[in-house]
């Protein structure tokens, strides 16, 4: 041993032959529920189809920054011949790229940038982008309905990155659309309690000025609805953002206005095949250059009553039989949802 | 007036009747032993300035959504209170919740049962929670804080399992118990006869204890005291319920968890069970040797927080009309904890009041509640929330403070 | 008729051998005092018969049957009832709650007025001097503690009643009256061990005298027999000791003013 | 053999020399009070199971990642213990660590100041801090988890404003203080050398106390004995070295750790202020009683805890590379109480030691470590957690358990 | 020459009255008993005198001055050491960590093997029974523990030793050496304030006694003057007591077999 500082126990870098080979893929969080129940499985899926001997090493950091580098120390620990990473923070995971990076592992960014140290490969869907389309499919949708008054603004958590993006994005669209900010609340881990405990105050403080809410993702959307409810008072439209089966659920009964479904199958299948080439000792380029890097990046698509049926279930991203249940049976046959 | 059995001592300074009533207060106002007054103080001091910055505040309609909000944190942090009365913890009132709303939402919605069916399910897996503590806490000795850290983890785990595939469950809007939890409000007519059943309860019960005292010959309240105390009960409730029914009027999930302040506040303070609770939380050794059977009041009181988390799970459930990963995390555990500590209750055993958890939570959603109002930046929202807890509770605190030098440790 | 009988006790503390093979028996109507230096090993010997600290080894027999005493409450059912050195009172809870803490009068709707109305009769029976009996035992003197104490175990039907040093704090007035509480539970049929550093008092209600020594048993004397001399010579191992020594240095001084 | 004066009482059971040692620890094992022992054993029970479980776990690469990870929230955990000596707590640990590592970044990179001015405005900011808390604490007599919750609010806030729009901000690889966190590690030669000048020091010191000892008239260590466990004491720290040196060695921040738990035990257990905390946890009216400023003592633990906070905010910065919003957040407050609770601190006061942190801290990142190499499911991995942390503390508990029944309560 | 004196000190908690309009004076070279019931005041006026406690009214002088004594390190630092009633001890610190709590050799650097010599100086000279002085004191027997509070008032250099009834849980030889060590500090010029409910004691070594009553002044006697009888005839405040009851029903008996 020595105080060289790189090395580890016989890791030989990326290059030759991948039987037995790990990969590692790092998720950031579970306040958003597409990691475990899309995210993993597909890539999953995908790696044993290309190399079935090959072993993929799933971690979550639950919000945590410092964890997911510990995270990474340990898959390295375990060898690993790529590493595939969506960084809890943008700007902290530079730290992981550099010590695989130092030990000959690549690094695929996934989902978000790594921009201060240039991974080998960058493959997503902008969380920048989705703020704004998410915001401007509502804000179009008011003015078609000639909608008069101000819009809410329900961000993701004050420390998360990924919400913050995701703010400046609504920002981006809601700022110029000539509906008023009434206001903005960043809401604490996400919890939905906690925005429909903000919205239900700003209910009471401005009343039916209210015509719609943006909400960055589908569990403050939810709660935001509640407030509404339990309000008493009509609905506005409001967003949603992740797709989740219960947002599903809302747009079929007309409670909630859209959502956005991130074709999360294509990146992560082509995580999974650029990792491959990279543990095979390729070097793939990317279409385009983001943060000086090869990157891939694929479009979402804003998910709302009209479109609903094409986009979720007949592409067999969600099954009926889940959505469908219940109350919300009617709603989907209005759809011709089967 | 002859000197009753209690008062023969020719040291007791005479406080007999109204005006000795009155120098009474005053002397334990010196003495710094008001019981929940001093919070109460606090939570006034906080509305007068919240209001000042948005006069939305005390409107009818904002108090409303408070009783509603305090509601499901409240009954978890009376669960608490009973926890911290034995002087020990549980830090998984927040998971446990979190478990309880998943299991209520998977058997309720994801497999059709009945709703009170999966509402039992819930409460019981509740109290069987509870009773593991109690058997690893009594069997092993493994301190309270581990086990419920442990549980905290564990549990929160399981709720991810139990949610599975779904992540979120949307309960139906339609169903009983999201109406009763957003919609469902005590009519007018029905308030006002609880004010006036709960004055007048307040009286009977008072002149009938005071009757048995005199026949005992020991000193009791005077009649009229005992009328201005109910009167003034009176007055206060018809109040509230005039004032909430300015807009929507008092909810019966609010209600639901009065009652069970009350329950609560009767078990400790009127039954041997209660005494049990407060004497092994003051000295275990003492009680022990007193003969309790200390180990069944830990895990009676470990069960009934756990049940108590479970309970104020599904009531957070039904408010938000759905169940997901999220529930129950971030600050539910810190709330609950901190709204019993604001009450009152000691963090090392044996004081503490059942009233303390839902003044506690009221104070907590009033700062909350307000400073949503007010729409600050994030960063400058939790400087300001930060410090308007402390001035809260520094309004209870400067007013014990002279305990020590008045000898009440 | 012996109602309680130990036999070759024994209990270790880490590397203190506490108690040596003692041996004890009390009859009913007998008043049995121990005596012994401090950390003598008396208040260990009462917490194994009070269920608080298990014996190392030994038997004992109550009532004939030999019995363990594995908790207080196993004690409490057995019909022993303790007043401990340190007393064991709950500082946060009052006193009516103190003297009826594990036997509440009743459990599902105490009965306050019954409660207090006992507690009064109670403690003016000891003649105890507490001004109210509604304050937390924690602002009570030591004095009104111990009392307190006292008055608790004379609730319940207790068949045998051990008393550690329970006159220690109290004053001359209400020490008198323990004393005659002592002999009126004796005449009630009763067994009490009484544990005491008083010699007078000793002499005044005991029956028979057991002296411990470094843990080990030094003799059981009938009190009509020996001298306050002897006993203290049995504690301290000693006829020559600090007690003798004063004694003699005062009446020397008192002879040659 | 002639009789010391402090083994004249002859109920002592005779225990000299090496085999009363060896019979003083069977007593005290049966006893139940082993001090740091049973913990050890819990660690060994743990890193067999995950080493059987995944044998990279054991690994001289993973151990060194493991060392490094310990150290940022060891040093929290160090205040930590502090503060439940005297039987408080601070729950903003976690905040200001945060806020330190911000402030740290934004003097240090935003506005270009020499890394140890950033370092001392951090680490000075830390101390105000506790300072502030102290005096809140002596002044008005607020409980000490309610000044800290809101602590914990306002300072997540002040951290958020801090960082302002940019929510992360980098600390460039090459400075001095990366490095020292992520790629500094011992030379081999300086390493053994440690391991010789404290096993040195462990015997020469013994050897002076022992004879000062002597010469007073009291019973001493025998050489023979001293000399075992200090070759002891060198075959683990050389072998620690050896193996850790397979890979990339010890790290200069957990040597850094360590020294940090090596002042603190001496201040705690060799100095006049070390007895006044401990007397202070134990009964504080007794202490101030015996003539100690016991206010100052709160006010000097409140502080070193913030400040220990703030340097492992520090070291946690440092580690990562950055300083962000979510610094701080999450689990590093439970995992730094949790460490010092295991590590055998009572959340009552009085009981617990610097080496505790250490040992605590290395339990739960061992399970946090070893279940990452495992590679499960969220949802099972929080369950696994829980339970193995509980595991951990049973087998220390149930070795303390016949404590009460010896009479050590 | 009086050391300390007090005029008109009163202090209520709560409802009660614990001390009203007391008057003391203490002159080097004396030993002052203060005497009463149970819940007479005497340890309340021990806890104003030792800063435990403010008065609410009265002047306190000592050594001539008017002082206020605001904290317990206020009193040690004008030379009164106490012995509490309660003992004051911290169960979680063995015996010399106790001893020398507030005052411990070296402090940078704890001299341990000082303070164990001197631990087992002070020990022994009360002729303490104490195995080991490395236990936590919670492991110590009651009169093991008072021994060790009494130990530690000597340490320092007091000008006033305030003793509250040192002697309560103290065995027959261990009693004898602190009626000698009074006595002793008696001589070496200190002013002793000393409580007990023990006539025999208190009629041994004081030089005067000031009755309490009801938190009231009820006489001050030169002990030469008065007899047993007085001293509690004024404690109880009747010739007619439980005390002379007991008296006179034992001689009775006596008489009459
Ligand atoms: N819980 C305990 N742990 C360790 N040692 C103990 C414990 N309790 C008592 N001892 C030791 O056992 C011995 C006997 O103590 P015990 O309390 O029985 O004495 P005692 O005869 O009651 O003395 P006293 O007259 O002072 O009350 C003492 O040396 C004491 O140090
Ligand atoms: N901290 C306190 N809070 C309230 N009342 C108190 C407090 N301390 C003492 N008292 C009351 O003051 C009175 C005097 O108590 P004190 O302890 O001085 O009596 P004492 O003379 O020492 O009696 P004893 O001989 O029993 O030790 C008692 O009635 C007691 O109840
Ligand atoms: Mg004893
Ligand atoms: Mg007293």
């Amino acid at each position: 041993g020595s105080g060289s500082g790189s090395g580890g126990d016989g890791n030989t870098g990326g290059g030759g032959s991948t039987e037995n080979a790990k990969v590692a893929f790092l998720m950031p969080d579970l306040a958003s529920t597409r990691y475990e129940l899309q995210d993993k499985p597909l890539f999953e899926a995908k790696m044993k189809q290309l190399c079935p001997s090959c072993e993929v090493i799933y971690q979550n950091a639950d919000s945590d920054a410092a964890k997911q580098q510990q995270q990474a120390n340990s898959a390295l620990a375990q060898g690993v011949k790529a590493i595939v990473i969506d960084p809890v923070d943008s700007a902290a995971a530079a730290t992981i790229v550099k010590t695989a990076q130092s030990q000959q592992v690549p690094v695929i960014a996934y989902d978000r940038p790594i921009p201060a140290t240039p991974a080998d490969h960058y493959i997503s869907f902008d969380n920048e982008k989705i703020g704004a389309m998410i915001a401007q499919s509502l804000v179009d949708h008011l003015k078609k309905e000639n909608a008069e008054g101000g819009i809410l603004q329900v961000n993701g958590s004050p420390t998360d990155a990924a919400a913050g993006l995701i703010k400046k994005g609504i920002h981006s669209a809601v700022d110029p659309s000539g509906f008023k900010l009434l206001a903005e609340y960043d809401t604490p881990d996400w919890q939905p309690e906690k925005a429909q405990t903000w919205v239900s105050g700003q209910i009471t403080q401005f009343k039916d000025q209210i015509v719609g809410v943006v909400a960055a993702n589908d569990g403050t959307g939810g709660g935001s609805i509640a407030a509404f409810k339990a309000a008493g008072t009509k609905v506005p439209p409001i967003t949603g953002n992740d797709a989740e089966i219960a947002a599903a659920q809302r747009i079929v009964s007309g409670d909630q206005y859209n959502t956005i479904s991130k074709p999360i199958k294509i990146v992560a299948e082509a995580a999974a095949d650029t990792a491959y080439q990279f543990m095979q000792g390729k070097k793939p380029a990317g279409k385009d250059t983001l943060y000086n890097t090869p990157s891939q990046l694929f479009v979402p698509t804003v998910v709302t009553k009209e479109n609903i049926k094409e986009v979720l279930f007949d592409s067999q991203i969600m099954k009926a039989a889940d959505v469908c249940t219940g109350e919300y049976a009617k709603g989907c046959t209005e759809l011709g949802i089967k | 007036m002859t000197t009753t059995t209690d008062r023969q001592d020719e040291r007791l300074l005479d406080r007999q009747g109204l005006r000795g009533v009155l120098a009474d207060v005053v002397e334990r106002a010196r003495g710094g032993d008001l019981g929940v007054i001093p919070v109460v103080i606090g939570l006034v001091v906080i509305w007068t300035v919240l209001q000042i910055l948005n006069p939305i505040f005390l409107s009818s309609a904002n108090l409303v959504n408070l009783t509603l909000e305090s509601a499901a944190v409240g009954v978890i942090a009376l669960g608490i209170v009973c926890v911290l009365l034995v002087g020990q913890i549980d830090l998984s009132v927040g998971s446990v919740s979190g478990l309880s709303g998943a299991v209520l939402a998977v058997l309720f919605v994801g497999n059709g049962l009945p709703v009170w069916v999966a509402i039992l399910a819930s409460v019981l897996m509740g109290a069987v929670i509870g009773w593991l503590y109690g058997q690893l806490f009594n069997r092993f000795g493994v301190p309270s804080f581990v086990i419920t850290l442990a549980g905290l983890l564990a549990f929160l785990g399981l709720q991810l399992y139990v949610l599975g595939t779904k992540g979120s469950i949307n309960l139906p809007f339609d169903s009983g118990l999201v109406n009763f939890a957003q919609l469902d409000f005590v009519p007018d007519w029905l308030s006002y006869t609880f004010a006036v059943v709960a004055a007048g309860w307040l009286f009977v019960s008072g002149f009938l204890h005071a009757g048995e005292r005199r026949r005992a010959g020991l000193s009791a309240r005077s009649v009229p005291l005992l009328a201005v105390r109910s009167l003034a009960l009176l007055a206060v409730l018809a109040f509230v319920v005039w004032y909430l029914g300015q807009t929507r009027g008092v909810g019966w999930m609010f209600v639901f968890f009065v009652a069970l302040v009350l329950v609560m506040h009767y078990l400790l303070s009127r039954t041997k069970w209660g005494r049990a609770v407060y004497a092994v939380g003051g000295n275990v050794e003492a009680a022990r040797r007193a003969g309790i059977n200390v180990r069944a009041v830990y895990t009676s009181v470990f069960v009934l927080c756990s049940t108590f988390a479970a309970v104020g799970g599904i009531l957070a459930a039904a408010r938000l009309a759905a169940a997901n990963q999220s529930s129950g995390a971030g600050d539910v555990n810190l709330n609950a904890i901190a709204a019993a500590v604001i009450g009152g209750t000691s963090l090392f055993g044996g004081r503490g009041t059942a009233f303390g958890a839902l003044l506690g939570i009221v104070v907590i959603q009033s700062i909350s509640s307000g400073l949503t109002l007010l729409n600050l930046d994030s960063s400058i929202r939790f400087v300001v929330t930060g410090a308007v807890l402390l001035l809260a509770v520094i309004v209870d605190s400067v007013s014990r403070r002279s305990r020590t030098s008045h000898g009440r440790a | 008729m012996t109602v309680l009988s130990l036999r070759g006790i024994n209990k270790t503390f880490g590397a203190v051998a506490a108690l040596t093979d003692i041996e004890l028996d009390v009859a009913a109507s007998q008043v049995v005092a121990v005596v012994g230096d401090n950390g003598a090993g008396k208040s260990t010997l009462v917490k194994i018969l009070s269920g608080v600290h298990p014996p190392d080894s030994g038997t004992i027999s109550f009532e004939g049957r030999e019995v363990e005493i594995p908790t207080p409450a196993a004690a409490h059912r057995l019909g022993i009832a303790t007043v401990f050195q340190d007393l064991a009172l709950c500082e946060n809870l009052n006193v009516i709650q103190n003297l009826f803490l594990g036997q509440e009068i009743r459990p599902l709707r105490l009965n306050d007025v019954a409660m207090e109305t006992r507690s009064w009769e109670l403690l003016r029976q000891l003649s105890a001097k507490i001004p109210s009996v509604r304050v937390p035992v924690a602002a009570l003197s030591g004095g009104q503690r111990q009392t307190v104490a006292i008055a608790r175990s004379l609730l319940g039907d207790p068949k045998i009643i051990i008393l550690d040093e329970p006159t220690a704090a109290l004053g001359v007035a209400q020490t008198a009256e323990v004393l005659n509480l002592v002999e009126r539970l004796r005449e009630n049929g009763l067994g009490v061990i009484m544990i005491s550093h008083n010699m007078a008092d000793v002499r005044a209600v005991a029956d028979k005298v057991a002296v411990l020594r470094l843990g080990r048993n030094n003799g059981v004397f009938d009190v009509g027999d020996v001298s306050a001399e002897d006993i203290i010579a049995a504690i301290t191992g000693a006829t020559d000791n600090a007690v003798s020594r004063r004694a003699q240095a005062m009446s020397t001084r008192e002879v040659t003013p």
